[in-house]
């Protein structure tokens, strides 16, 4: 049997006025399992707790019950308290008598009667509550960034100049991601691979960053602090620590007729190459899909000239595997397909083309130099029509019901940076809305009309088709409320951007959740936008939610703040009140892991008991305690009411509820 | 006849309301501090989230004589265990209309989103569902009577 | 003898209802169970089973049994019974009334279970005898002869009448008490009845099935037989046999809290649950075959080993009709029973 | 015998001693502070706690103490564990004698008896040793060997050092299964100890531990000599009503709350093997 | 159905001659033409009683919850309906999916010998159905009766159709009715609260607690049930008065709730004939309506609808009005 203490607060006049404190303290006295029942003007100053404490050890107390103020106010001052006096910190409840009473009732029967109700529920609370004590888990210090885009690129240094290791992961042969891919950025048009690739640099250089390129996460196994994460690193068939990035390998290979990827396949490259001059790490890589070596055993030329001897057709894909304390997932974007979009052309006309691939196009660096030649005869383009929002806000199902966020400012940039570089272009744009929040955003828009005189059509577009080997952009001008055609030269498409499809895999992987347009969901939307629910993981980029630049850069200097505080403790201490099954009655049906927010469930095969000498072996869910975070939403949806919530148990609230509807 | 209506006046229903402990308990408090009323007939019992209440939690409050239960929660999207008041939602539309279905009276069970701002909103919410249980007049359908037949 | 016209049948429950109790088959929701007679409700008394038996009057399915209060420290046990009022059980087939007399040989042993005794001492047993008797039934088995029930009245029905025949002396103040409904006669109808009905009964496909087997002696034979694991195999573990046998007395003791104290009931417990002897520290059975096993290993060994022969099976066929799974006692004892059944 | 069997009389809990870390002994008065029921050795009473349930333990102290009925209890259940959170001046629910008790007037009379323990299983063997303690000049030599896993187990063994030691003609043997600091007696298995010892085979033996110390052990007195007829134990079974009724004890054609809990181990071999 | 049996007896044999299996399991013949109880046959002598005709109404999917665990692998006839049981079984991991052995047999619905034994066709000694009629053979004579009335009740409303594609079939069944199945459903809900609350009164009150209904269900597979488990505090043997009633099967039909087939066993089974399945079906039908239609057991994995959720899911508030969507 429990030794309850019940200690009422009179809280000054607060509670005392409505509340007649010394009825309760008598009363509650009769209850069985209380041993001592006192009242005083302020349980919560130090003479009140030192009351508690010195209650506690003079009558041997195993539970404590005050009836005070909420407990989102002082029951981490009493829990304290008890613990000081040699108390479990569970072993006390709190019964709100002050906000949930005494505050709301004037009639001071109602409200003794009341008080006492919500004291006799703590009681019977209190008497099922057990112990609880916080785990510990280590941490261990180094952090995982995966995707080697300009937010993983923020975050690795970030963390790296805390004095952290951090190992990037990117599934390409170089980091950089699709800022590289970028000529100019909004809104103040500097060059993007001028502000990138020193960061790139900066990263390769650092002695605390790993980047491991051409590699992709294959297996993650434990929780915050204790990550386990096996890489699987690609075959590039070129020995990394031997290429010095001569390119001699690149001219010699007889096999040139792969598409540019980082081009957007505007133009062609050999089957060894380097993805850009600028890449990170600057050494070749074999595209075994092209090279006739690896196709058919004939060739071999490249290794014949590469002076250092770094070619190795025998190369296979190798698996690493690392400790890390926390995760940042950055796995970018891309922009969508567009097959379902068949008014705009895109599949039938070489000259609709993409707002990326006309980065490409203007990119000094790309397929033309920067000159911007038309993709079908290479002629220069005098009249551009851009239509926005291609597959944002798209409600029909054939796109994306959100906005794409970047479009509005790009097409701005791109309209400009034509009519600046080619006065004589005539550039139209298409629009829905124009949205420019941002520092100098709308600035930026208005030089695009005032000063570059850009014609901005607030329409969309029915229909693009090719007539005389012009394209004809048909739509409407809602605010002259008539139709239009626009006989132009090219046609580029502001598409919407969705998160890069291997998102999914990794949010598996770390069982972190994903809505339904596959960003991953953030642990709360305005408090705790960086952090996944699932406890260790950290969003940065596009792989949350649709940014411009900066905001990226920003989100990822977030989350390696996030990352740095937890890496920096030694020790996490967990939540006890987390939930349990009962193995014995686990049916081990997965029901549980489903409804888990946090991944903290997993299963486990263990041996039971039969009698009769004999045994079997069940499948039953195991709670990782340093990863659930106490909702209890797996204990409902438990069948056969193996799980259970401590400091929350079924039992616990059912008695809370026997003793409020006792008449 | 003057007796039923002296009696109905009377009754003053048993009202349980499980709060989550992040949104609900604290609009709870904060009705408090606002001084905001509601009737003392409604006590609170405590939960990490709303998605922690077990229809066995709603069926007991029946059994032992409540009149009313009412579930609070955070806003959906506002939970502060990401996704965990979404699955309430699911679970007690579908106990609750099922109640119903029994024959229970639909009026004695509901589901509010309370943020920890809504205290206004927390106590008229309770002054309503009151006022509801209360017109309905006492839980027998759901009660436990521990009375035999045929004896 | 006396005899009332069918029709008339409301009357003598109207006036035996007057009087005491009336149990009697009633058909609720499409399905015929004893309940309290009430005017407007449904008597079934045609119905040859009823789906529980009328055990659940002399041991209901759940009774309370005493209360506790607490007052501070000291406990106060208080006898909930109250004086049980006479009543009448209407319609007891012969198979359910054999079944009485066995449940009798356990309940009012030594030491009495005066729960069961009040209630059953405050009954009269007015019987019915049956004239359909369908394939599932088997009470001749067990020398039950289904047109001669015993009781402290004996009753039958055909076309037209009831007729009323009392044998005890309980039977006799019952028949005082209605008597004026009643005209005489109605010897050579009812013998008509029976001699048809036997007929019947001699050529149900259970009529010939062979006990011989199940002896006292034969105990460890018959417990250790290979076949139980087959028998059993299909079984659900569901108590639907036991809740719907006359003769199951399985029950737990249980207590429920209460706004004022506790509850103590006794409530229907069946050997076939998985929990029924599950201690804190073992199980001794823990399979459900040695469940199975149990059930009709005391049906047709263990109780009649303890009860001079008498089987605690009554043949009333209930657990063929209604075993979710189709396994029964006929199965039984065909698979291990003497070698007539082959 | 109460008229109502199944009517409970209250009992109060006057003192409690905690014989090991997991077994407590309960004194037990009525609330007129008189003993509840008299009893025979080897009987066995329900104990409840209104609300959490009723669980059937034998009585462990002997007839003979006029004053009060001892129970000790294991805690192993959900019922277990409440009475051992029991106070002195708890009141309890007390129902019985239940079963059938040792022949201590018939066959033990005039014999050598032997009693062999394990565990908790002293507990019913208490009643019988103090019994025949009381009535020392009606039995003939008494040897007790018992045996726990740790001294720390062993349940009463201040009244066995103190009282049993010193009682003339009765010689206590005690063992424990594993070395321990402290503990410079006998150490090893009961069923080993009891071959070891070399007893006498005409006493009377009575059993009394957990199942596979009796079958070792029974094994072992069978070697020395022992004859089934003339060797008793004690069976435990789930129990609700204690009076044959419920159905719940039934082996074979016996119940053990009424045909037991004391069986001859020649009965036993007649019983289907469910026990 | 004689043909079908046929050839179902002929695979059984050739998977136990071939040792590919250690057992099948499916029915064996009782007293009458009409109990058949489910078997496991280990040997090729064994199958002589086994058989499969138009009583064998009994779900085996819950048997191999046991079965799967044995040593070798086991076969299983499956009729349509089986099939989502087993799928749903799969998914929870029950049964151990490598050690099944799944045949997919033709159904064509199932008798009811009470339905029959309702019409006042009693001491039945054999039935033969020719398209929809059932010719009774008793020991009085001969009875027809429309199959559509007498077959069980679960099978009047069933559409279902094989759902483990990766196995053998026998004889592809096809559908044949196009009914409604939450007609009843509907009925009820179409009532006052208060005709519905004395409708299951009714029927409720008939309930003995046997726990037939629980203990056949396929999803009441829990190892240790909620109402056996004293922790739990709701466990409870009997009924003890109205209010048992009701908490048991309403904790029952929401713990199956999104993992029911709809496979209508516990009406089947249920000694008084309370029509359970209506229980569920409430669950469904709310199910299909506020989250899009969803037939649990059609695969083995994927979440169910109370384990899953949409940002725009109806409120509960404006469920219990109506005015969901």
């Amino acid at each position: 049997m429990q030794r309850i203490g019940v200690f009422i607060c009179w809280c000054g006049s607060n509670i005392s006025a409505t509340v007649d404190v010394v009825k309760v303290a008598e009363v509650i006295k009769n209850e069985p399992g209380v041993v001592y029942s006192a009242n005083y003007q302020y349980m919560c100053s130090e003479n009140g707790q030192q009351l508690i404490k010195q209650a506690i050890k003079e009558h041997n107390l195993t539970g404590v019950v005050i009836g005070s103020c909420s407990p989102r106010m002082h029951e981490a001052t009493f829990r304290k308290a008890a613990e000081e006096a040699g108390l479990n910190p569970y072993m006390v409840e709190v019964a709100n008598i002050r906000e949930h009473c005494s505050w709301i009732h004037k009639d001071m029967d109602e409200a003794t009667e009341k008080a006492l109700i919500l004291v006799r529920t703590a009681i019977a609370k209190v008497k099922l509550n057990a112990p609880l004590t916080a785990g510990e888990s280590p941490v261990i210090k180094r952090a995982l960034v995966i995707g080697g885009g300009i937010a993983g690129i923020q975050a690795a240094l970030d963390i790296a100049d805390a004095g952290f290791e951090v190992d990037i992961v990117e599934k390409n042969a170089t980091i950089g991601g699709r800022m590289a891919q970028l000529d100019k950025t909004f809104p103040t048009l500097d060059c993007s691979a001028c502000i990138l690739t020193p960061k790139m640099v900066d990263c390769a250089q650092h002695e605390k960053i790993d980047i491991l390129s051409y590699s992709e996460v294959e297996e993650v196994k434990g929780f915050v602090g204790n990550f386990s994460v096996k890489i699987r690193r690609k075959a590039r068939y070129v020995d990394e620590t031997k290429c010095t990035g001569c390119k001699v390998c690149m001219d010699k290979c007889p096999s040139k007729k792969g598409l540019n990827t980082f081009n957007m396949g505007l133009n062609t490259r050999p089957a060894i190459h380097i993805p850009f001059a600028q890449a990170i790490p600057n050494v070749a890589v074999i595209d075994p899909e092209q090279c006739i070596k690896l196709k058919t055993g004939k060739c071999g030329i490249c290794q014949k000239f590469c002076g250092v001897g770094a070619i190795d057709y025998e190369q296979k894909d190798s698996f690493i595997e690392r400790q890390y304390g926390a995760i940042v997932v950055a796995t970018g974007f891309k922009p969508i397909e567009l097959d379902a979009f068949n008014e705009y052309g895109y599949n039938d006309n070489k000259d609709v083309i993409t707002s990326l691939e006309l980065e490409r196009l203007m990119n000094a660096a790309g397929p033309t130099n920067g000159v911007l030649l038309r993709p079908s005869d290479g002629e220069h383009p005098k009249v551009i029509t851009f239509i926005q929002c291609v597959g944002s806000r798209d409600t029909s199902g054939c796109g994306k019901p959100y906005c794409s966020k970047i479009c509005c400012m790009y097409t701005a940039k791109h309209a400009m940076l034509i009519r600046e570089k080619y006065p004589d272009t005539e550039v139209h744009v298409f629009y829905i809305d124009v949205r420019t929040p941002g520092k100098n955003y709308d600035e930026f828009f208005r030089r695009a009309v005032e000063q570059y005189g850009v014609d901005y059509i607030k329409g969309m577009v029915g229909k693009v088709y090719n007539e005389n080997g012009k394209l004809m952009v048909q739509g409407s001008n809602l605010i002259d409320n008539e139709q239009v055609t626009i006989e132009s030269d090219l046609v580029v498409l502001a598409a919407a951007i969705e998160p890069e499809p291997s998102v999914r895999k990794v949010a598996t992987l770390l069982t972190a959740s994903i809505d339904t347009n596959n960003f991953l969901t953030e642990s709360h939307a305005k408090l705790r936008p960086v952090e996944s629910p699932t406890a260790g993981v950290y969003l940065a980029g596009v792989c949350q939610g649709p940014k411009d630049i900066p905001e990226t850069v920003s989100q990822a200097s977030a989350c390696a703040a996030k990352v740095i505080g937890l890496l920096v403790k030694d020790k996490l201490k967990t939540n006890p009140c987390v939930a349990t099954p009962d193995e014995s009655m686990c049916n081990g049906c997965s029901q549980c892991a489903n409804v888990c927010a946090y991944g903290a469930i997993t299963y486990v095969d263990k041996e039971f008991r039969l009698g009769g000498g004999k045994t079997e072996i069940r499948r039953v869910a195991s709670v990782n305690p340093a990863v659930c975070q106490g909702c209890g939403a797996c204990t409902v949806t438990c069948p056969s009411g193996a799980m259970d919530l401590k400091g929350f148990s079924s039992k616990q609230i059912m008695s809370e509820v026997e003793a409020i509807c006792k008449k | 006849m003057q007796e039923v209506t002296t009696e109905k006046k009377e009754f003053t229903p048993n009202i349980v309301a499980f709060c989550c402990n992040w949104c609900s308990y604290a609009g709870a408090d904060l009705a408090g501090s606002s001084r905001l009323t509601y009737p003392a007939n409604v006590k609170i019992i405590r939960v990490p989230c709303s998605c922690r209440v077990n229809p066995s939690f709603v069926l007991k409050a029946f059994q032992q004589g409540a009149d009313g239960v009412i579930l609070c929660g955070c806003h959906p999207g506002d939970c502060h265990y990401v996704t965990g008041n979404y699955y309430t939602r699911r679970r007690m539309s579908l106990l609750f209309s099922f109640l119903n279905y029994m024959g229970i009276e639909k009026e004695r069970t509901r589901v509010e989103w309370v943020s920890a701002a809504e205290g206004q909103r927390f106590s008229a919410v309770m002054n309503d569902f009151v006022k509801t249980v209360t017109e309905l007049g006492e839980n027998k359908r759901l009660t436990d009577l521990r009375v035999k037949e045929g004896e | 003898m006396f005899k009332i016209a069918k029709e008339r049948l409301n009357e003598l429950y109207a006036k035996i209802n007057g009087q005491m109790g009336l149990f009697i088959p009633v058909k609720k929701a499409g399905e015929v169970n004893y309940e309290v007679w009430r005017e407007g409700k449904e008597v079934s008394l045609e119905t040859l089973k009823t789906v529980k038996s009328p055990k659940n009057m002399f041991f209901p399915q759940t009774e309370n049994m005493m209360k506790f209060k607490t007052e501070g420290k000291n406990l106060e046990i208080i006898d909930v019974r109250g004086e049980k009022r006479p009543f009448v059980l209407f319609g007891v087939k012969a198979c359910d009334y054999k079944a009485i007399e066995v449940l009798d040989k356990v309940f009012l042993a030594d030491p009495v279970d005066t729960y069961y005794q009040s209630r059953r001492n405050a009954t009269t047993i007015v019987t019915l005898a049956c004239s359909k008797p369908e394939e599932s039934c088997f009470c001749s088995v067990f020398g039950i002869d289904a047109t001669a029930p015993q009781g402290d009245v004996t009753t039958w029905l055909d076309g037209e009448n009831l007729y009323w025949q009392a044998n005890t002396e309980k039977g006799e103040t019952l028949t005082a008490l209605v008597k004026d409904l009643f005209a005489e006669g109605g010897e050579a109808e009812v013998e008509a009845q029976q001699t048809a009905t036997k007929t019947i009964i001699d050529s149900l496909p259970f009529a010939n099935l062979d006990l011989s087997k199940f002896k006292p002696e034969n105990l460890n034979e018959l417990f250790n037989a290979a076949e139980w694991q087959e028998m059993s195999e299909a079984c659900l573990g569901c108590g639907t046999c036991t809740f719907v046998c006359p003769t199951c007395q399985c029950f737990d003791i249980r207590d429920f809290k209460t706004n004022e104290g506790v509850i103590r009931y006794r409530c229907w417990d069946s050997c076939m649950y998985s929990d029924f002897t599950l201690m804190a520290h073992g199980n001794s059975r823990t399979t459900q075959m040695q469940r199975f096993r149990q059930r009709f290993m005391h049906k047709l060994v263990y109780y009649p080993s303890q009860n001079d022969g008498l089987y605690s099976c009554v043949g009333c066929g209930r657990c063929v009709n209604k075993c979710p799974q189709r396994l029964n006692i006929v199965k039984v004892i065909k698979t291990l029973g003497g070698k007539d059944n082959d | 015998m109460t008229k109502e069997t199944l009517i409970p009389k209250i009992g109060v809990v006057t003192d409690i001693r905690k014989d090991t870390p997991d077994v407590k002994t309960f004194r037990v008065v009525g609330t007129d502070g008189k003993k509840l029921f008299q009893h025979m050795p080897g009987q066995c009473a329900m104990v409840s706690i209104p609300g959490v349930g009723e669980c059937m333990f034998s009585i462990t102290s002997s007839p003979t103490n006029e004053e009060y009925m001892e129970f000790s209890i294991k805690k192993c259940g959900c019922v277990t564990e409440v009475i051992h959170a029991l106070e002195v001046g708890a009141q309890i629910t007390v129902r019985g004698p239940y079963g059938k008790n040792f022949p201590v007037e018939e066959d033990f009379k005039g014999k050598d008896l032997l009693f062999i323990a394990g565990g908790i299983g002293l507990a019913p063997l208490r009643s019988v040793i103090n019994y025949v303690r009381h009535y020392r000049s009606n039995y003939g030599k008494v040897v007790i060997v018992y045996g726990a896993r740790s001294k720390d187990d062993l349940v009463d063994i201040e009244e066995i050092q103190t009282e049993w030691m010193n009682e003339p003609n009765m010689e206590v043997y005690l063992t424990i299964d594993r070395p321990q600091e402290g503990w410079d007696g006998h150490v090893g298995f009961v069923p080993a100890y009891v071959k070891e010892l070399g007893l006498d085979p005409n006493m009377t033996a009575v059993l009394c531990g957990p199942p596979i110390m009796i079958k070792f052990t029974l094994a072992g007195l069978l070697e020395l000599g022992f004859e089934k007829s003339r060797v008793y134990t004690t069976l435990e079974l789930r129990m609700k009503c204690g009076v044959g009724k419920c159905g719940r004890c039934n082996v074979g054609d016996k119940f053990v709350c009424k045909d037991g809990p004391v069986f001859r181990m020649t009965e036993l071999d007649e019983l289907p093997d469910e026990y | 159905m004689k043909d079908v049996e046929l050839k179902m007896l002929e695979r059984a044999k050739a998977l136990l001659e071939s040792g590919e299996v250690a057992r099948v399991i499916g029915w064996k013949k009782g007293d009458f033409c009409y109990d058949p109880s489910p078997a496991s046959f280990e040997t090729v002598e064994e199958l002589n009683g086994f058989v499969y005709d138009w009583f064998c109404g009994a779900n085996l999917s819950k048997y191999l919850i046991e079965m799967s665990k044995k040593e070798g692998k086991t076969a299983v006839f499956l009729k349509p309906c089986d099939t989502y049981s087993f799928n749903q079984l799969v998914k929870e991991h029950r049964i151990k999916r490598e050690n099944v052995h799944v045949i997919a047999v033709e159904c064509l619905a199932k008798l009811d010998i009470e339905k029959i034994k309702a019409k006042g066709v009693s001491m039945v000694t054999g039935v033969e159905v020719i398209g929809k009629e059932v010719k009774v053979t008793t020991a009085y004579g001969e009875e027809t009766l429309k199959k559509p009335e007498v077959i069980l009740t679960k099978c009047e409303t069933c559409q279902k159709t094989h759902q483990v594609k990766d196995e053998e079939i026998i004889l592809h069944d096809r559908p044949e009715r196009d009914v409604d199945r939450f007609a009843e459903v509907a009925k009820l809900e179409a009532m006052t609260a208060d005709e519905r609350f004395a409708f299951w009164r009714e029927q409720l009150s008939k309930c003995i607690r046997c726990n037939a209904c629980r203990n056949v269900c396929p999803a009441c597979s829990c190892v240790k049930c909620v109402f056996d488990n004293p922790a739990s505090g709701i466990a409870a043997k009997a009924n003890d008065d109205k209010f048992e009633e009701q908490l048991f099967h309403i904790i029952r039909a929401f713990h199956v709730a999104g993992r029911c087939t709809d496979c209508g066993e516990c009406s089947r089974v249920c000694p008084q004939n309370i029509p359970l399945h209506l229980l569920n079906r409430k669950f469904i039908k709310d199910i299909d309506g506020l989250y899009g239609e969803y037939q649990a057991g059609e695969t083995a994995d994927g979440k169910t609808p109370l384990t899953s959720y949409a940002e725009a899911d109806a409120e509960p508030n404006d469920v219990m009005k109506g005015e969901a969507k």
